[in-house]
């Protein structure tokens, strides 16, 4: 039976970064709304080669305050954009991630569909080009921090 | 002068050798010179100088001529290209 | 450590329609490969109301075996449309769903995210349009059978 | 004549009140023509005539001219408006 008021379940934004695994059940479960048909969920996980270098791990680190400020801006950004969104979710794991482990999480839902896979395309974007986090590839006998090429001020190629 | 405390992450962090650090500097400077004054200390950051930007306040700030009226104990970052996702 | 040769991980459909509760951490453990930094998911989930009326939960039946049929074509269009896809999972629930869980699944994976993120708006958006499921909405006092707007040959405004 | 199967699904097992059967028909017949048997021994569906959909072997048919060639022991479904999702 459900009990749940739709009056009572205002949007809500969910920020995290720490270095726990992440979960997709968490994840979906936090944006669920009896009143919203849809979730979109976007998995980043961190891959095993850059330009056929194999990639042994990933080391993410973050500016954490000004990351969470940053992200709380993207799901304000999201709410102007897709006024339907119900609830926004993105977290970010620091930290050492193994391969194939998702390194990020970002889930919206929404009465409908189009809003929701919208809203965590827009998210994931974003992130990328503004939220100030670092990911080190470490190779067998090196390491390099990447540069995203959605960062807005990155002048390079990447 | 005022104290302000920098903040190195990721590649800044490495060429600095530090990741927090108090610095002096005048109320007014621009953004440009503020850099200069940082690279004064590290100059293994001279090396990154065309793709960092600073957080000034946790707010962006391009290198440049912008005046930054700073107050003490204020945070400003040296944020490299970023890489999350 | 990673072990998994890329070449080995050979594309995959997974494809799935049961009563049993969908899981997205299942699905996404899934589709996932060390080669492919991006996964999207869609999860469709019963609401609780329909044009006001408050809906007790959801029944669905599925014509199974060409369920399966319809479903496998779809993901022979993703690949079609998006080469660059790994894995795909498309799991359905049937029989009675509760409100707020999910009733289908949908998940891709690629190496970069726009790929996995329109596959599984296709997808979607495809199963909705052609595979031979249907829902009926329980009310407190009566039942309705459910049309899809999607639905390729429906003539109803809905 | 040959033996098909019939199956039905949601509204169409609802006014059918049935959900499997076997009938017997003509090797060669329309999609229209079929129908019309169909409704001979279910008048409830007149009702869904413009909603419903024919899947023979598991393939999507329309109701119309399009002649259909059966094999005995076809399995010939009758498919309501889709809700699936």
């Amino acid at each position: 039976m459900e009990t749940v008021n739709d009056s009572e379940d205002k949007p809500k934004d969910f920020i995290k970064l720490n270095c726990e695994k992440l979960s997709a059940d968490e994840i979906s479960a936090l944006v669920i709304s009896p009143c919203c048909g849809a979730v979109a969920l976007f998995v980043g996980t961190t891959r095993n080669n850059f330009e056929g270098r194999k990639v042994i791990q990933l080391e993410y680190e973050a500016y954490e305050p000004m990351a969470e400020v940053e992200i709380k801006k993207i799901c304000t950004d999201i709410r102007l954009k897709w006024p339907s969104v119900k609830h926004i979710a993105i977290h970010h794991r620091l930290g050492t991630v193994p391969i194939s482990e998702a390194s990020v999480m970002v889930a919206v839902s929404a009465p409908h569909r189009a809003e929701s896979l919208e809203a965590v395309q827009y998210g994931i974007n974003a992130l990328k080009a503004a939220v100030p986090i670092w990911k080190k590839e470490v190779y067998e006998d090196e390491s390099a921090w990447k540069e995203n090429k959605e960062c807005f001020w990155a002048k390079t190629e990447k | 002068m005022l104290p302000v405390v920098v903040l190195y992450f990721a590649r800044s962090a490495e060429l600095a050798g530090v990741r927090t650090e108090t610095i002096s500097v005048p109320q007014r400077i621009t953004s440009l010179q503020l850099w200069e004054e940082i690279v004064k200390k590290h100059s293994g950051l001279e090396d990154i100088r065309d793709q960092v930007v600073f957080a000034v306040r946790q707010e962006y700030v391009l290198l440049g001529d912008q005046l930054l009226v700073l107050h003490s104990g204020d945070e400003i970052a040296v944020i490299p290209p970023i890489s999350g996702g």
